[in-house]
């Protein structure tokens, strides 16, 4: 057995789920995630116990590239995190009738084996056909089934493709660049490369390019609200929960390693943009008025924290980061399928015309509430774990920038607090019909997850640390 | 005899050339499309100078061979090219290429 | 050789089947045999003939290009065949597709500058018949006028090039003009040769600034001849100016070098930031048929093992655009309206064929797993590799405009809705051509290497 | 003796040629034009080609020259209604044809070989006789391509200019 | 034990998981008795605790299970019970329990009892955690923990957007400071690869950092104390706290919660002893609450808000006996504050309780007659907070001001003063409230009542605590001083001289000036405070407590929202601009290609021969032969 089972898994759910016709579509692609999962968590265990489950095909034999497939402790949870978003996104997608629902599921199917194969590839080329075909699912999902004026809408999802589109260009010619000197797109080969300061240099950018456009930090952060508003529900899930974890993911992986040096030397200001991003996002979600953009400029702020763990250079930093990667994923899916419950009832996203909901459904309000704290990083839950590891780690750099990063922790009870306040809190002002059982599960799963990971994140930890050290070796 | 010892290669090589640009001059100058076919047959006539002038040069048959292919190119082509201009002309009336400008952008 | 002669039956049959009032096997019969050809050229089982090696030599280079024009051709032909279906002159214009062919073929295969000139008049000849062809159409005159004037003017160039060729050499021979062309006491007028070959060569392929032609005949063209003309023409007119510098100029000079960098760059830009606010697809497919020349004319800058992803590159862009133009040829119907608006809500009213452009398109646009990534990629590994790192950012910058308008296709096609009453030609040749084409560009997406280790 | 014949043939060529481009009559651009093929004619004679300066008779003044009157005539194009070009477009013409030829000799003088020794050998290499050789024996392929070259053009013209008949 | 600390730790979290799932089918009483009872439970396993501690038994650690590691460092759920922390529990179950008995008679009305009851019991169990818990991590659970319940419990009448905006508030303010005790526990854990005190205690002497930055941890750790405490500048959150239902005010803002910073502080004693210019610090900060909460106490007509300007006067108190070093005597003001202050708050409940909501004083009046219980347990907790011998205050209060005036006079001074207004302003209290003629509307009057019996049992014992509490801690035989002292430096008690007995009398003599003032003002002319709108000078500033809130509003929340806004539209759209700019560019670039592509061939000749010259001229004729 090895590790490409689940991409054949999700490969085949998407041609299936595709093939079943529009009735089944949705269960069909829901039964194909959770054997996804299956899959995962079966290859899981295999790999604790030491089996090898690594895949290496020859494909392009011309330029050595082969189909090859790494599994660490990290890939590992990161596929458990796409893995294990895509059923709750897939169910998320319950409350919504799509039109054509068996393209839009498969579509989120191929996504998440894009995404899942872009965390497994070991083969620099592979990896970026991965990396790049999980933008174009993404895009007509966004396109056909999003919300919002067909022209504005087009408008900022084309700028969403072309941006990353844009960056990842530039990764695709660094990644040529180092298999000219090379001769190989393999990432031991590719590590063990000796390049000099300047060619780092010029690495350095063009992967930073590539993940600072895809995380987004800013200033490259401009498509995120707006495609994140225009998108549907299930897309945004899909690229606030896994997808941007791609861009984070890499730099743990691909960039800081081949570009040690020049990350190293350069941290004070790579960290800086990450902080500046994190105040920033924070600053910004304030006077949101659109719930889904708050959400998505939340996430800016929160993704800076990540990158600036990332790019402090400490195990912590990189512990923390996974960790929050993780957290931030199942946190934001639960909180677009919140706005989504909240969207099938009012049928609008502006935070003004919300409120008293809470009133009418405190069932409901008790969960947004346990999710909204989580995001704010509440302690005992997951998110806490992960934004202590990563402000500590930037203690570890300057203190300073813990103080200033640190101020997430406060601007961001203040925007939750303020936006849970105007959407739920409040006498009652429109009718809410109380959620269901069943559209109830995503929150239930959400809260559980967040707070059992909050309890005992040690697992994870456990078994992460080994691939961290030897990135960290690396970069060394 | 040959007639390279008394006048040199470069003469021939300046007169093809100056004949080739008077093709060319017409071509930019005349918006007649037959004067333009012209142009084309100076052109290409001047290349068959040339042509034969290096055959001379090198003493070679194969330059001469040559020439009939462009004789056979440049027939085929002004056959062409007046069946498009007859059909122009058909639909608009003459054959001044300034009126040819529908296709733009 | 055998296989120049094996596509001049083909033409010819196609010229007394209609003596033999043969019309309706004229199609089939052609595309089998072209098919067949094909695949007994590919397979490398056509017995030559011999002592004809001066003037068409059949290498590697020769025999993989022209099976690609084969292909190519047989693809054209059945999706020309409904535009044809009711004209009296079906065998003219099927003869004269395959007499390209042979053209196309004596471009690759040419062992003498006269089979050269005498292929690329061939098919240039026949591209200004066809482009004239709908003889009622003032654009398809105009078309045919301004392409015949200025195609004619690029073939005076060409010619004075052999010409020059010749009078340092007093040959023809290709083999004796790549000694020339390495040895150090060669004439100069042998360099001007080949700068007035290479100008020449630019035009045909629609390189900037020779280029202006394209957009216009593009348009004026019937469809079907668009779909030729971007497709086999260029990929031909590529690997002939690719074998003619391969044999003129191995060893490029450095201002030469120097020249054609900025011409690879002004064609990538002209033709993507033109085609940006084109408002007919024929014209769209035209500029970004010219970036694509920017891209494929890459491949010249270092021509050492450059052939196969020169090779790849034109399958994947010719079966692109394949591809493309059978939906072209599907949703505008009749000629004069070849608007974008044409395809909205394409994705509703007909999912397979708004699938089979978006592959395509996204081909083009160079998005992975498709062939046309792996094109893009190979060519930018190889010219990083010559070292020439500024281009390759130029060309991933077009990379990005090119999504613009390609993706404002996609996007009509998906998120307009329908313009209702619209009908569309909807003949299954054209879904034929589409899913063949289809499937080739993920297949060669997904197996890279079919075609890679060809040359 | 012969340089003068050159010059003279030399200076009637690149006359008419210059008058076909600018004179506003069309048939009498065609007029100069087959002057101008004669004059290349002699040129040819000059070489001692004779064999090609009678096709070149044929082919040229016989064959193209009459079909393009042929045309004209058809038209009925004499008269001179060429709608005047701008002058801007005028001097561009002749400004960017001047600058093709200085630049196209100033090449070609560049270029020239320093030392040029004529080879006088006396051996026959442009008679019919070896011409043919040439041309059916090494050159024979080309050959019959270009007749596949004028099937081509042939039946194109044909395509072009036949009506479409409803079947 | 571990049976007792596992019950200890759960009880209230089981109350609280029963009580929010299954409370609506429980009933309201029901679910009352079972958030009680787990307290209850957990107060039993407390004094068993204590009873074992006491008797001299080693302190308890007790592991759980493990958390989680970041780098080296090992963070367990794992608890200290020590003298310290069961002391803490024993109060903070005590009080939690009556408090919640308490709750089941106030809070019967209200449709969401048993949600309330829910987060008490959340509250104790976060509290627990805050108090037993081994290292600062665990610690910071409890302290997020309780500022969530903080915030659930004073945005509990969640319809009014008032109270959940003070709600917010408290939060965030709370927020700031965890940020400081976040930064505090990173220096610590970094420089000494632990977080648990015992370790960090037995690491300080090992020089494994540098002063300076123990200094800074310090700081930090004070700044987080400063936010749960609500010491300036961090002080505003906690009157607005008292949107929340009054027992909540009781028990966290008044009894536990707030008293969290000091027993942090305490907690980390052997840490804070070390830096000595932070002690300072603190000090001098809480003199300075003290003094400025008092003097806005003074004109107050909320009755709860009077309370709660005097609870933040008090814990101003208590930092400054931290400041000097005397932990233990803050910890004996805390005990006897948890007493009193709670004692008051459910009185003021059960007078509002009666009025039907109405918390104004100057609506109030003559309510000693019809409550006459409330009335007597609220005079003695007054007398209590008075200072008045012989009640508990009086005590600590006094200890408090001795420590400081051996250390420094104008503490002293300043302390003295801030007495000597709490003794003014709850005098006021008692008799706008309590004295005179019913102010009310006549309907209040008519329903006008004694509260029953679950509302005056908690009054009666908490109002005899708050008479006898003193006991723990009586001058010159302090059973509380002898049980804390293993956790402290040593360091020698005052003698009880001439010059303390001094004190005490200035003290007192202090208190009863203060009486005597509200005696005279309310008492004797009936004078009833002026309407709002009428108050000025400085009477106003005090009433509108020094324009804290306006500053803050002024100069960092509105530049905040003036930021974001600049940023949202004016950044945001800069930058977007920038980025669609560059499309922008090359599309105008295509208009102008348009126009060359103008469809006349002569302009596309002209471009093909200016490239073929062009290439000629570069290529040969300007080339170096």
């Amino acid at each position: 057995m090895d590790i490409s089972i689940v991409l054949i898994v999700l490969l085949v759910g998407a041609l299936v789920t595709y093939l079943s016709g529009n009735k089944f579509a949705s269960k069909t692609a829901l039964i194909s995630s959770i054997a996804a999962f299956g899959a995962t968590i079966i290859s899981l265990n295999a790999f604790q116990n030491g089996e090898d489950l690594d895949v290496n095909l020859p494909w392009i034999s011309q330029l050595n590239i082969n189909f090859a497939l790494h599994v660490d402790g990290l890939s590992l949870v990161m596929l458990v995190l796409t893995t294990g978003l895509l059923p709750l996104i897939i169910l998320s997608g319950f409350i919504t009738k799509f039109e054509n629902s068996k393209s839009i599921y498969a579509l989120m199917l191929f996504m998440g084996f894009a995404m899942a194969g872009t965390f497994l590839a070991s083969d620099g080329f592979l990896y970026y056909i991965f990396w790049e075909i999980a933008l174009i699912p993404i895009y007509f999902i966004a396109l056909n089934w999003g919300n919002g004026d067909v022209e504005e809408r087009k408008k900022a999802i084309l700028k969403f493709f072309i941006y990353t589109f844009a960056g990842s260009l530039f990764m695709l010619l660094a990644f040529i660049y180092l298999y000219t000197k090379g001769g190989s797109f393999d990432i031991t080969k590719l590590y063990a490369l000796q390049l000099t300061t300047t060619e780092k240099t010029y690495l350095f950018i063009a992967f930073f390019l590539a993940y600072a456009i895809k995380i987004p930090l800013i200033p490259f952060h401009t498509w995120q609200a707006n495609t994140y508003s225009k998108a549907p529900a299930v897309g945004t899930m899909l690229l606030s929960g896994i997808m941007l974890k791609m861009g984070l993911y890499s730099v743990l992986r691909w960039q800081l390693p081949l570009t040690d040096e020049v990350a190293k030397a350069h941290v004070p200001y790579i960290v800086g943009i990450s902080i500046a991003g994190v105040i920033y996002g924070a600053i910004v979600t304030l006077k949101q008025k659109n719930l889904k953009k708050f959400l998505a400029y939340s996430s800016l702020s929160h993704v800076g924290l990540i990158a600036a763990g990332l790019y402090s250079l400490t195990f912590e930093g990189f512990q923390g980061a996974v960790l929050q990667m993780l957290s931030h994923g199942i946190v934001i899916v639960g909180l677009f399928y919140v706005v989504e419950l909240i969207y099938s009832r009012y049928n609008t996203y502006e935070i003004k015309e919300m409120g008293g909901i809470r009133i009418q459904d405190t069932y409901f309000a008790s969960l947004f509430m346990i999710i909204m704290l989580a995001s704010v990083a509440l302690p005992t839950t997951f998110n806490f774990i992960g934004e202590f590891n990563l402000l500590y780690s930037l203690f570890k750099v300057n203190i300073w920038y813990a103080v200033l990063a640190g101020t997430t922790i406060i601007l961001g009870a203040f925007y939750m607090l303020r936006m849970f306040q105007k959407v739920m809190l409040g006498g009652e002002t429109k009718s809410f019909k109380k959620i269901s059982k069943q559209e109830s599960i995503v929150l239930i799963i959400v809260v559980g997850l967040t707070i059992f990971f909050g309890l005992f994140p040690q697992p994870i930890i456990d078994l992460i640390t080994p691939s961290l050290q030897s990135i960290l070796t690396q970069i060394k | 005899m040959n007639i390279l010892e008394h006048v040199g290669i470069e003469n021939y090589l300046t007169l093809s050339a100056l004949l080739f640009c008077i093709g060319a001059f017409g071509l930019l100058y005349r918006r007649n499309a037959i004067i333009m076919f012209m142009s084309i047959e100076i052109m290409l006539n001047a290349v068959n100078l040339l042509l034969v002038a290096f055959s001379s040069y090198h003493e070679d048959p194969s330059g001469q061979v040559f020439v009939f292919f462009t004789m056979a190119v440049a027939a085929a082509e002004v056959a062409v090219g007046l069946a498009i201009l007859v059909s122009v002309f058909r639909n608009i009336g003459n054959i001044d290429i300034d009126n040819l400008k529908n296709l733009k952008g | 050789m055998t296989t120049l002669i094996a596509i001049i039956g083909i033409g010819i049959f196609c010229l007394l089947a209609e003596i033999m009032n043969l019309k309706k096997i004229i199609i089939p019969v052609s595309i089998v045999a072209l098919l067949t050809l094909f695949s007994v050229n590919l397979a490398g089982e056509l017995p030559e003939i011999t002592g004809y090696e001066s003037m068409i030599i059949s290498d590697k280079f020769a025999k993989y290009f022209s099976s690609l024009f084969i292909v190519l051709t047989a693809l054209l032909i059945l999706m020309s065949a409904p535009s044809y279906k009711n004209s009296s002159k079906l065998s003219d214009f099927i003869s004269i597709k395959v007499f390209m062919l042979s053209g196309a073929v004596a471009m690759v295969s040419f062992s003498n500058m006269a089979m050269f000139f005498l292929g690329i008049e061939v098919l240039s000849i026949g591209l200004y018949i066809l482009a004239g062809s709908d003889r009622l159409n003032i654009k398809s005159n105009e078309a045919g006028m301004k392409y015949f004037l200025m195609g004619s003017f690029a073939s005076g160039i060409l010619l004075f090039g052999i010409t020059m060729l010749y009078g340092a050499t007093g040959t023809f021979d290709v083999g004796t003009l790549y000694e020339a062309s390495i040895s150090a006491s060669t004439e100069f007028w042998f360099y001007i040769g080949v700068i007035l070959i290479t100008i020449g060569m630019l035009f045909k392929v629609a390189a900037t600034p020779m280029h202006f032609w394209a957009p216009d005949v593009y348009e004026g063209s019937p469809t079907q001849v668009t779909a030729i003309m971007s497709t086999l023409a260029k990929v031909a007119a590529m690997a002939s100016f690719f074998k003619l510098i391969t044999i003129l100029n191995s060893t490029m000079e450095h201002r030469y070098t120097e020249v054609m960098i900025v011409v690879v760059i002004a064609t990538m830009l002209f033709g993507n930031i033109m085609a940006l606010r084109q408002k007919k697809i024929k014209r769209v497919i035209a500029y970004s048929g010219i970036s694509h020349t920017g891209f494929m004319l890459m491949t010249l800058l270092n021509i050492n093992a450059a052939e196969n992803n020169l090779l790849f590159y034109a399958t994947s862009y010719a079966i692109a655009g394949l591809a493309a133009f059978s939906v072209i040829l599907f949703v505008i119907k009749n000629e004069d309206n070849d608007q974008i608006e044409n395809f909205n809500g394409l994705g509703k009213s007909n999912p397979l064929m708004a699938f089979i452009m978006t592959i395509a398109l996204l081909s083009m646009a160079g998005i992975p797993i498709l062939a046309g990534f792996f094109a893009k990629f190979f060519l930018l590994n190889q010219i990083i590799t010559s070292g020439f790192i500024g281009l390759a950012i130029v060309a991933i910058i077009n990379s990005m405009i090119a999504v613009f308008y390609y993706f404002k296709i996609v996007v009509a096609m998906y998120t307009k809705e329908p313009t209702y009453g619209k009908e569309f030609a909807n003949h299954s040749e054209y879904y034929i051509v589409g899913i063949v084409a289809t499937v080739l560009l993920v297949l060669i997406g997904l197996f890279p290497d079919a075609i890679m280790n060809l040359i | 003796m012969l340089e003068i014949v050159f010059y003279i043939l030399s200076a009637i060529t690149l006359g008419t040629a210059f008058l076909t481009v600018v004179s506003k009559n069309a048939i009498h651009s065609a007029i100069y034009l087959v002057i101008c093929f004669f004059a290349l004619a002699g040129h040819y004679l000059l070489f001692n080609s004779q064999f090609l300066a009678i096709v070149h008779i044929i082919v040229y003044a016989g064959a193209i020259m009459v079909l393009l009157l042929f045309t004209l005539m058809l038209m009925n194009l004499d008269n001179d209604d060429e709608t005047k070009k701008p002058l801007f477009a005028k001097l561009a013409a002749v400004f960017s044809a001047g600058i093709l030829g200085l630049v196209l000799i100033a090449a070609l003088r560049k270029a020239q070989p320093e030392n040029i020794e004529y080879v006088n050998s006396g051996v026959d290499y442009q008679s019919i006789k070896v011409l043919g050789k040439v041309l059916l024996n090494e050159y024979q392929v080309p050959f019959e391509f270009a007749s596949i070259l004028l099937l081509v053009s042939m039946i194109g013209a044909v395509l072009i200019s036949k009506k479409e008949e409803k079947i | 034990m571990n049976t007792t600390i596992l019950l200890l730790l759960f009880a209230p979290l089981a109350g609280f998981l029963i009580t929010l799932f299954f409370g609506k089918k429980l009933g309201k009483t029901v679910s009352g008795a079972i958030g009680t009872a787990a307290v209850a439970i957990s107060f039993l396993c407390t004094l068993s605790l204590f009873s074992q501690i006491n008797a001299g038994e080693t302190i308890a650690t007790f592991k759980l299970a493990d958390w989680f590691s970041i780098g080296n460092i090992k963070i367990n759920f794992s608890f200290l019970f020590d003298q310290l922390s069961v002391l803490w529990l024993l109060f903070v179950t005590g009080i939690g329990s009556l408090i919640h008995l308490y709750s089941i008679s106030y809070m019967h009305e209200d449709e969401n009892m048993h949600k309330f009851f829910s987060y008490l019991n959340l509250f104790v169990f976060f509290m627990i955690a805050l108090v037993a818990g081994s290292n600062l991590l665990i610690m910071f659970i409890g302290w997020e923990g309780v500022g969530l319940c903080s915030y659930l419990l004073i945005g509990f009448w969640y319809k009014n957007q008032d109270y959940n905006d003070a709600a917010k508030k408290a939060f965030i303010m709370n927020r700031i400071g965890d940020l400081g005790f976040l930064i505090g526990i990173f220096i610590l854990g970094f420089h000494f690869q632990t977080l648990e005190f015992l370790e960090i205690k037995a690491l300080l002497g090992k020089d494994l950092i540098t002063p300076s930055l123990l200094s800074i941890a310090a700081l930090c750790l004070f700044i987080g104390a400063c936010g749960k405490s609500a010491q300036l500048p961090l002080a505003t959150w906690l009157p607005d706290a008292m949107a929340g239902p009054t027992p909540v005010s009781a028990l966290i803002h008044a009894a536990t919660m707030v008293t969290a910073g000091i027993f942090m502080i305490t907690r980390m004693n052997f840490l804070f002893d070390l830096t000595p210019e932070i002690q300072n610090v603190i000090a001098i900060v809480g003199a300075i609450t003290a003094i400025v909460a008092a003097s806005i106490g003074l004109v107050q007509n909320d009755i709860k808000k009077v309370l709660a300007y005097s609870t933040v006067s008090q814990l101003g108190l208590m930092f400054l006996a931290l400041g000097l070093g005397a932990y233990e005597v803050a910890v004996f003001h805390v005990i006897t504050h948890a007493f009193f202050k709670a004692c008051l708050f459910l009185g003021s409940g059960s007078v509002i309780h009666a009025l039907h909501g109405e918390q104004d004083m100057r609506n109030m009046g003559g309510l000693r007659k019809v409550m006459p219980i409330t009335f007597w347990t609220m005079m003695i907790s007054t007398l209590a907070i008075s200072g008045i011998f012989p009640f508990s205050g009086f005590w600590s209060k006094d200890e408090i001001l001795m420590t400081a005036f051996h250390a420094n006079i104008p503490l002293w001074v300043i302390g003295s003063i801030a007495s000597i207004m709490t003794a003014f302003y709850m005098f006021r209290l008692m008799y706008l409230t309590f004295f005179n003629d019913f102010r009310g509307t006549e309907e209040q009057k008519h329903h006008l009542h004694e509260s029953p019996a679950l509302i005056t049992i908690p009054l009666v014992i908490l109002a005899a605590l708050a008479a006898i509490g003193g006991a723990i801690s009586l001058p010159g035989n302090s059973w509380l001083n002898h049980y804390l002292a293993p956790l402290f430096k040593k360091h020698e008690a005052h003698h009880l001289d001439g010059q303390a007995y001094m004190l005490m009398a200035i003290a007192t003599v202090g208190a009863l000036v203060g009486i005597g003032i509200a005696y005279a003002k309310y008492l004797k002319k009936k004078e009833i405070p002026v309407a709002d709108s009428e108050v000025q000078g400085l009477h106003k500033v005090l009433s509108d407590k020094y324009y804290l809130d306006e500053i803050y509003m002024a100069t960092i929340v509105k530049p905040i929202y003036m930021i974001s806004n600049f940023a949202k539209k004016y950044v945001e759209k800069f930058i977007s601009k920038a980025v669609i700019g560059l499309g922008g560019a090359t599309y105008a670039l295509s208009i102008k290609g348009k126009k060359i592509q103008n469809g006349n061939i002569g302009v596309y000749l002209f471009a093909f021969i200016f490239g073929m010259v062009g290439f000629l001229v570069y290529v040969f004729v300007i080339r170096v032969k």
